[in-house]
């Protein structure tokens, strides 16, 4: 399972770096979700999957899955909200004050000297 | 009654300063004071901490009371605690030239808050003792940057946070996996127990993942320190906010990066059979040729500044890489000393687009004439920046260069050596050209608060001035900063408490 | 602190009060307050002559940088002591000179006396100091303020020029020189020449040595002006005439002389200092001579006079240097003499010529010999000045000069004795550039003094110069007289200089005009003879300097130079630095993929196993399946709402996965996460264009290419970090403790609110500062300075 | 987006209604099941949001009269305090402290300091979440 995980992320990752690298604007804000995605599966997959039960005590199990992982995905999660947040509304923004969602005319680099 | 939570105070303070800045939105008048009183408030705690930790040594602090390395803990060797101090007073600095500097409109939207957050990711990145905290405070870091980058929202901003915001969403991005990695390696996010782990592994057989790992650090820590071929994303970025901004991101931002690869550098990554440390040399060299190049490439004063970044970042890490103790001593030395003087000079240079309504030199001239205070301050920084002794990069370089040499790293060493010279090529084109040369009138001359405005780059000048000359006050902390790097065992220790 | 370092840092503390007495003291030159200073210094230093003829070394030692080995330690021997004095007594008279030369209603004083006594400072500290990185910093304080005086008049295009090209070149070679004292630190393990001089033998086999010593000469080479490093010197000629009297001829310049003069006793003994010296000298004695008769404005033949002359003392060093070489002092020394003896008379002489100069250009405006001409009975004094001065350089009796030209010849003949066949060629080379020499100083004072008097060409109608202005170059004047007829009265000072040099041998240095009919007379002879002749026939063959192409000027291929490293870094950074994110994006991704990759093969690191995994289920696949379909579709989806279906799709696909996990807290999260996002992307999105810009085909390749390049350096990583679980995680210590120490039952959050509550602290802050940034930047809108507030 | 949908309004006072109670279960049953502060405060952010779908900006505001961004503040000044609360008895930051409280007539009482700070992150979420939303919808007008 490890395995298929590390490599659906790596699909993520992959898809990821081509919307970043695409020109328009939105791709680009769906490409960071996207890794954020790929990030936080990989980052589960690394504590190793399925190990026992839910990190609940109380679920009369022998072994419970690795917590740390989650904690921290959680963490990241929410980290990835707020700057997801914040990218949409800048991209939203600059849509409306640079009236382009192309990022190829937004090079600026007129009068540089 | 000893204070055990002394550490975290450069931390809790802007932190609580930045909640109750909010609560002050309405009064710019209100949230300048508190704003300014935090920051020197910060400063001389940091101080303290500084002295606290020559006298008792390091300090830990294992936050929630949970035993490393289960809790997280904070660190403050020398070297944090010396970065803390310097990241208080640049602030400070920016702090008071933002007071005349920034203009109402963006002091009503929350300026100061951002700006108490930034320090608080800042110093946070530099006390942690935890490689996922330490994610988290550069998140706090970035997310203020974010904020400080696009106050205003000019064209220009929007156009520029928008590639600033992707490259650090992708390096965040890579540093979470990279932890992921680690974690799946040796189990623990505790630097200490990290570089304890590893190290005892590292007498058998390292496995090669270890080195891997660190070269996507290096990559992580990189993209923010702006090392070569990481560095495209940051001439554009830093040029867009105003000069206060511009001037904490400069001074501080990308030495966080560089403070990052040498920490995790000096504790897991030292003992892999030198793959990491010959990449970061190399990249290092590379970093000051790069720096190089754009410094000279253009007439336009902000430029010039940031490209002088670039440079400093590969003269430290070349200093870091050849892992000499007077080498390492160096870079601590010149990383302090470069905090201080790009945050002066990008105040003055600042000043200098202020008044004269351009950044670009060859609309400007003759300075000198009715601005002597701010053409000498920048002289001195120019000179400081250069490396011309007895200012305050000189004793930095020197160490770095003897110490390369004594390891004979000698091509290395000599391209810092003439690093040197270019910079100071750069540089003083500003001078020749801006604060001499035929005067002029500017349009905007009148209302330019020049005297408020000069005051927060004087007392960072003056304060590279004592730092170069007063070396042999200072060189007992920078020789107890670079020790704990070198004896890991020393940090390790006073982390675990074994 | 001593008296000594006092002397050294008193004109940088009276440089601070200048601004304030020139400020407030309008009715007196400022110059005036400066005065008392120098004389004062050269009092004091003169105490020392008794002191150091009995070969007694004053030290006084200050601490500074301990710790690194830098103390401020001062040392007066018989060179410092030389220079020391050369440099407070033409200080004195220089400055006495600037009180008539600058006015004071049209001149900015205050900076001008400034930078000057910076300078005064900065020289002695170079040339008392024991340590050789405070040397080296009074070193590159010399040069600052060599710029600042340059640059004087600041608005002038060429003063920038100058003060840039002296800059540039002088720090690089100050900056060599630093690499060659860390080098001789390394060596060692000391700053103090002192105690380098006294290791001096262990040093010459370390295998650093010779890089120490080009090191070092490069340093001194550039502050010295030797070919090819001369062409600073012309241009700071910009600078006021005192300050080119005072830097650029008599101290500053000599610089480079006193460093090789220092270190000699360290080097000397290696064949390479010794060839390079004489190479480089000689050949900027004659390309400085041979130049300067081309030259039309009167301080630019002062300028390349000065190289001339610094390459004549330089060669005499390295001649002198063979005596250690060969341990011969019976042959060799007396270069040494010559070259000590010689710098004292052209600080004499030339200083009052460049005064000259001074008094010419203030009284006529201009300084271009075709314009000048018969100014002899308008100013007889200056004319007779300029004879001495200039029959001086020319090496005739009865003048300082014609002695120290005389020595000179005999060390040039000497040289014959070292083990070199060629050696025949240094004494030519000196006696055809004494022959120049002999012609340019013929043109200084006759093209100027003598011939047909062009007022009509003149700026205004000029007279003799005030007798303030003459005051100074009278005294230069009659010291050349004096120390002609009488050279051993300066003997005090030269020998305990000469025996610092070479401090293993004895000195017996006896000056006497009349040695007979040698060859050495028959030598200055022929130079007049010769010298007389082309001076006359100077109109026939000056076509020669046409001969040689403008293009291989040194002066083009610096300019060339500072030309294309403008250009090219500019076009080389315009091409990289395109400001488009793509371009930007793909060097760090290629790097990425190229580094990791790359040390993940080449360091042997990948490990693939397939112990330890976890079982799959049917459903799981599915799961997975939709989640990379979806992703690989979101790359071709035209439509912006398609995409962000897609993208909550996988957002969605990723919670289920989590409960598939075990991981119910993350799945809830997720899952509430996604909604709200999903939401905010259609509120967002709303206003963009619907349908997506798309790329050109080739840049699609190209970024499929890198993408598949990351997603494989994520997944070889991976899976290498996956097979090599070195250790047990933490988390035992979480399972075990969450309930009995924390009162909680819900690990995860248990480690979120205690354990690891300071990252949901700060995590909670980010999501907060996020808010603020995005109400500012809604909120605040400024467009070229005007506020736009969106209430 | 003005929405006039009679049904959704009043389905929406319903689900409202629901999805609070839900949120305030889910926030305070977080130490011992999946939930918390976090997933509270997104939900009751949803709450919120569909409230918006259904009505308007202004009669969000008019039934929530609060800066979010004060709320922000106030969300991070619990979670610090928390923390800070240990700097007073010389605890490290953030040590937390539980115990049964025994209160007059209600009883034993189950305290925990690590509620106040799950609080706090559930203010933050709310606060963050409705700022943005009211922002962004606030442009559009």
């Amino acid at each position: 399972m490890e395995i298929l995980m590390i490599i659906i992320a790596g699909i993520l990752f992959m898809s990821a770096t081509y919307l970043m690298l695409s020109r328009s604007v939105v791709r680009i804000i769906l490409g960071t979700t996207v890794l954020s995605h790929g990030v936080h599966l990989l980052l589960l997959t690394m504590g190793g999957l399925k190990r026992g039960a839910p990190p609940l005590i109380g679920e009369e199990a022998s072994a419970y899955s690795d917590p740390l992982p989650q904690a921290l995905i959680l963490t990241a999660i929410v980290i990835s909200f707020g700057v997801t947040a914040l990218f949409l509304v800048l991209g939203y923004r600059s849509y409306k004050e640079l009236g382009t969602d192309n990022m190829e005319k937004l090079r600026g680099n007129d009068g540089n000297d | 009654m000893a204070m055990i939570n002394f550490l975290i105070l450069p931390i809790l303070v802007p932190l609580i300063t930045a909640v109750i800045l909010i609560f002050l939105n309405k009064s710019v008048i209100a949230q300048r004071w508190v704003s300014g009183l935090s920051a020197f408030v910060t400063v001389i705690l940091s101080a303290l901490l500084v002295n606290k930790v020559k006298n008792d040594g390091i300090q830990t602090l294992n936050l929630s009371n949970w035993d490393a390395p289960f809790g997280i803990t904070l660190v403050s060797d020398m070297l944090s605690a010396l970065l803390v101090l310097t990241t208080s007073i640049v602030a400070f600095a920016c702090i008071i030239y933002s007071f005349k500097g920034i203009g109402e409109a963006r002091e009503k939207y929350h300026f100061y808050a951002a700006l108490q957050f930034l320090i608080v990711g800042v110093n946070g990145a530099f006390t942690t003792g935890d490689i996922f905290n330490l994610f988290v405070f550069f998140e706090v870091m970035l997310m203020s940057s974010y904020a400080l980058i696009l106050l205003g929202g000019t064209k220009i901003q929007l156009r520029e946070s928008i590639k600033y915001i992707l490259v650090n969403v992708i390096s965040s991005g890579l540093f979470v996996i990279a932890v992921g990695y680690l974690y799946s390696v040796v189990g623990t996010l505790n630097m200490a127990h990290i570089a304890a782990r590893i190290s005892e592994i590292s007498g058998i057989s390292q496995p090669g993942v270890i080195s891997i790992i660190g070269i996507i650090f290096l990559i992580v820590f990189g993209l923010k320190g702006a090392i070569f071929p990481l560095y495209f994303w940051l001439p554009g970025s830093y040029y867009a906010p105003p000069a206060p901004v511009m001037a904490i991101f400069g001074a501080l931002l990308t030495k966080v990066g560089v403070y990052s690869i040498i920490r995790t550098y000096s504790l897991f990554f030292y003992e892999d059979g030198g793959y990491v440390q010959q990449v970061i040399m190399i990249l290092a060299i590379l970093t000051i040729i790069a720096g190089i190049i754009g410094a000279l490439a253009y007439s336009d004063v902000k430029k010039i500044i940031i490209y002088n970044i670039i440079v400093a970042v590969g003269v430290i890490l070349f200093g870091v890489s050849t892992m000499n103790e007077s080498a390492l001593t160096g870079s601590i030395f010149y990383l302090i000393h470069d905090m201080i003087i790009k945050a002066a000079l990008f105040l003055l240079v600042g000043l200098m687009a202020t008044i004269t309504g351009t950044n670009n030199l060859k609309q400007m001239g003759g300075l000198i004439k009715n601005y002597p205070g701010f053409s000498w301050t920048f002289f001195l920084a120019a000179l400081a920046l250069s490396g011309i002794p007895p200012l305050s990069g000189f004793v930095g370089k020197v160490l770095i260069v003897q110490g390369g040499f004594s390891s004979e790293y000698f091509i290395g060493a000599a391209i810092v050596l003439a690093s040197s010279l270019f910079v100071l090529i750069s540089i003083m084109k500003i001078f020749i050209n801006g604060v001499w040369g035929e005067p002029k009138t500017y349009a905007n001359e009148k209302t330019v608060p020049y005297k408020q405005l000069l005051i927060a780059p004087v007392i960072l000048v003056i304060l590279s001035i004592c730092y170069g000359v007063g070396a042999d006050f200072i060189y007992p902390y920078m020789s107890q900063a670079a020790e704990s790097l070198i004896n890991t065992n020393l940090y390790i220790d006073a982390v675990l408490k074994e | 602190m001593s008296l000594l370092h006092l002397a050294i840092i008193a004109p940088f503390i009276i440089a601070v009060f200048v601004p304030l007495i020139y400020k407030n003291i309008k009715s007196v030159h400022t110059g005036w307050f400066i005065l008392p200073l120098p004389i004062l210094l050269f009092i004091y230093f003169s105490s020392f002559i008794s002191k150091t003829t009995n070969k007694q070394v004053t030290m006084e030692s200050f601490s500074w940088i301990s710790s690194l080995g830098i103390d401020f330690t001062v040392k007066v021997d018989g060179l410092g002591l030389l220079f020391a004095l050369l440099i407070t007594g033409i200080g004195s008279l220089v400055i006495l000179y600037s009180i008539y030369y600058l006015s004071k209603q049209k001149e900015k004083l205050n900076t001008f006396y400034v930078y000057l006594l910076l300078f005064m400072g900065a020289m002695l500290g170079v040339v008392l100091s024991d340590n050789l990185i405070v040397l080296y910093a009074f070193w590159e304080l010399t040069s600052f303020s060599s710029f600042l005086l340059i640059g004087y008049w600041y608005n002038r295009e060429k003063s920038r020029y100058g003060a840039q090209k002296s800059m540039i070149i002088t720090v690089l070679g100050g900056l060599a020189m630093l690499g060659g004292i860390i080098l001789l630190y390394n060596m060692t393990g000391t700053f103090s020449i002192t105690e380098i001089v006294a290791q001096a033998d262990t040093i010459i086999d370390h295998p650093l040595f010779v890089a120490a010593l080009l090191c070092i000469l490069l340093g001194a080479f550039t502050k010295s002006a030797q070919f090819p490093f001369h062409i600073w010197l012309p241009d700071a000629m910009e600078a006021p005439t005192p300050v080119s009297a005072y830097l650029h001829s008599a101290t500053m310049v000599k610089a480079g002389i006193y460093l090789v003069a220092r270190m000699s006793p360290v080097f000397a003994e290696d064949t390479l200092w010794m060839g390079l010296i004489i190479a480089f000298g000689l050949f900027t004695l004659f390309w400085g001579s041979f130049s300067a008769v081309k030259q039309t404005d009167l301080k630019s033949i002062l300028a390349f006079s000065t190289i001339s002359q610094l390459g004549l003392i330089m060669s005499l060093l390295g001649v002198g240097a063979a005596a250690l070489h060969y341990d011969q002092p019976k042959y060799f020394t007396v270069a040494t003499t010559a070259a000590i003896f010689h710098l004292i008379n052209h600080a004499t002489f030339k200083g009052s010529l460049f005064m000259v100069v001074g008094i010419v250009d203030h009284e006529t405006g201009t300084r271009d010999i075709r314009k000048l001409g018969g100014l002899m009975n308008l100013m007889p004094i200056t004319f007779t000045i300029a004879i001495i001065g200039t029959f001086s350089m020319a090496g005739l009796p009865p003048f300082n000069g014609f002695l120290s030209k005389e020595m000179f010849f005999t060390g040039m003949i000497n040289a014959l004795h070292m083990d070199f066949d060629w050696s025949i060629i240094i004494p030519i080379i000196a006696w055809i550039a004494s022959v120049f020499t002999f012609i340019y100083s013929m043109i200084l004072v006759f093209k100027t003094f003598t011939g047909k008097y062009q007022p009509e060409k003149l700026e205004k109608k000029p007279h003799e110069a005030p007798i303030g202005m003459l005051i100074s170059p009278i005294i230069l004047a009659s010291l050349v007289i004096v120390i002609g007829f009488f050279p051993n009265i300066i003997k005090p000072i030269l020998v305990p200089a000469i025996e610092t040099v070479m401090p293993m041998y004895e000195f017996d240095v006896h000056i006497s005009m009349w040695h007979g009919f040698n060859t050495e007379l028959v030598m200055t002879i022929g130079v007049i003879i010769v010298g007389v002749l082309l001076y006359l026939g100077l109109n026939k063959w000056r076509g020669i300097y046409g001969i040689f192409p403008e293009k291989l000027a040194l002066n083009r291929f610096y300019d060339g130079l500072l030309d294309s490293m403008y250009k090219g870094s500019h076009s080389l950074n315009r091409n990289v630095m395109t400001g488009s994110i793509n371009h930007y994006l793909s060097y760090m991704f290629l790097f990425m993929v190229v580094l990791i990759i790359g040390s993940l093969f080449g360091q042997n690191a990948f490990a693939f196993s397939t112990d330890n995994l976890a079982p799959i289920h049917f459903y799981e696949v599915i799961l997975t399946l939709i989640v990379a379909i979806s992703s690989i579709a979101l790359l071709f989806a035209k439509s912006r709402i398609v995409s962000i279906l897609l993208t909550g799709t996988i957002g969605y696909m990723v919670s289920l996965l989590f409960i598939v996990f075990r991981a119910p807290d993350l799945a809830l999260t997720q899952l509430v996460i996604e909604t709200i996002s999903v939401s905010l992307f259609l509120l967002c999105f709303y206003h963009l264009p619907k349908k997506l810009t798309d790329d050109p085909v080739p840049v699609k390749v190209r970024n499929a290419v890198i993408s598949v390049g990351v997603g494989l350096f994520v997944i070889l990583v991976g899976l290498t970090a996956h097979s090599t679980k070195l250790f047990d995680s933490i988390s035992q210590y979480y399972i075990e403790n969450t309930y009995s120490e924390a009162a909680g039952k819900n690990m995860v959050n248990v480690i979120l609110v205690d354990f690891r509550g300071f990252d949901t602290m700060f995590e909670i802050a980010v999501l907060g500062i996020a808010a603020l940034a995005i109400f500012s930047l809604i909120k605040l809108r400024r467009n070229g300075g005007k506020k736009i507030e969106n209430k | 987006m003005k929405t006039s949908n009679v049904i959704l309004q009043s389905m929406t006072k319903v689900l409202l209604f629901l999805i609070m109670i839900f949120s305030i279960y889910i926030f305070f049953a977080g130490h011992y099941t999946p939930g918390g502060g976090f997933v509270g405060g997104l939900l009751t952010s949803g709450a919120i949001l569909l409230l918006l779908l259904a009505y308007d900006l202004q009669t969000v505001r008019n039934i929530l009269p609060v800066n979010f961004l004060y709320m922000v503040a106030v969300g991070l000044v619990f979670a610090i305090g928390t923390g800070a609360g240990s700097l007073i008895f010389n605890k490290p930051f953030l040590t937390h402290a539980f115990g049964d409280l025994h209160v007059p007539i209600l009883g034993e009482l189950h305290l925990h300091t690590a509620t106040l700070f799950d609080l706090g992150v559930y203010l933050v979420v709310v606060g963050v979440t409705m700022s943005i939303i009211q922002t962004i919808g606030g442009d559009d007008e």
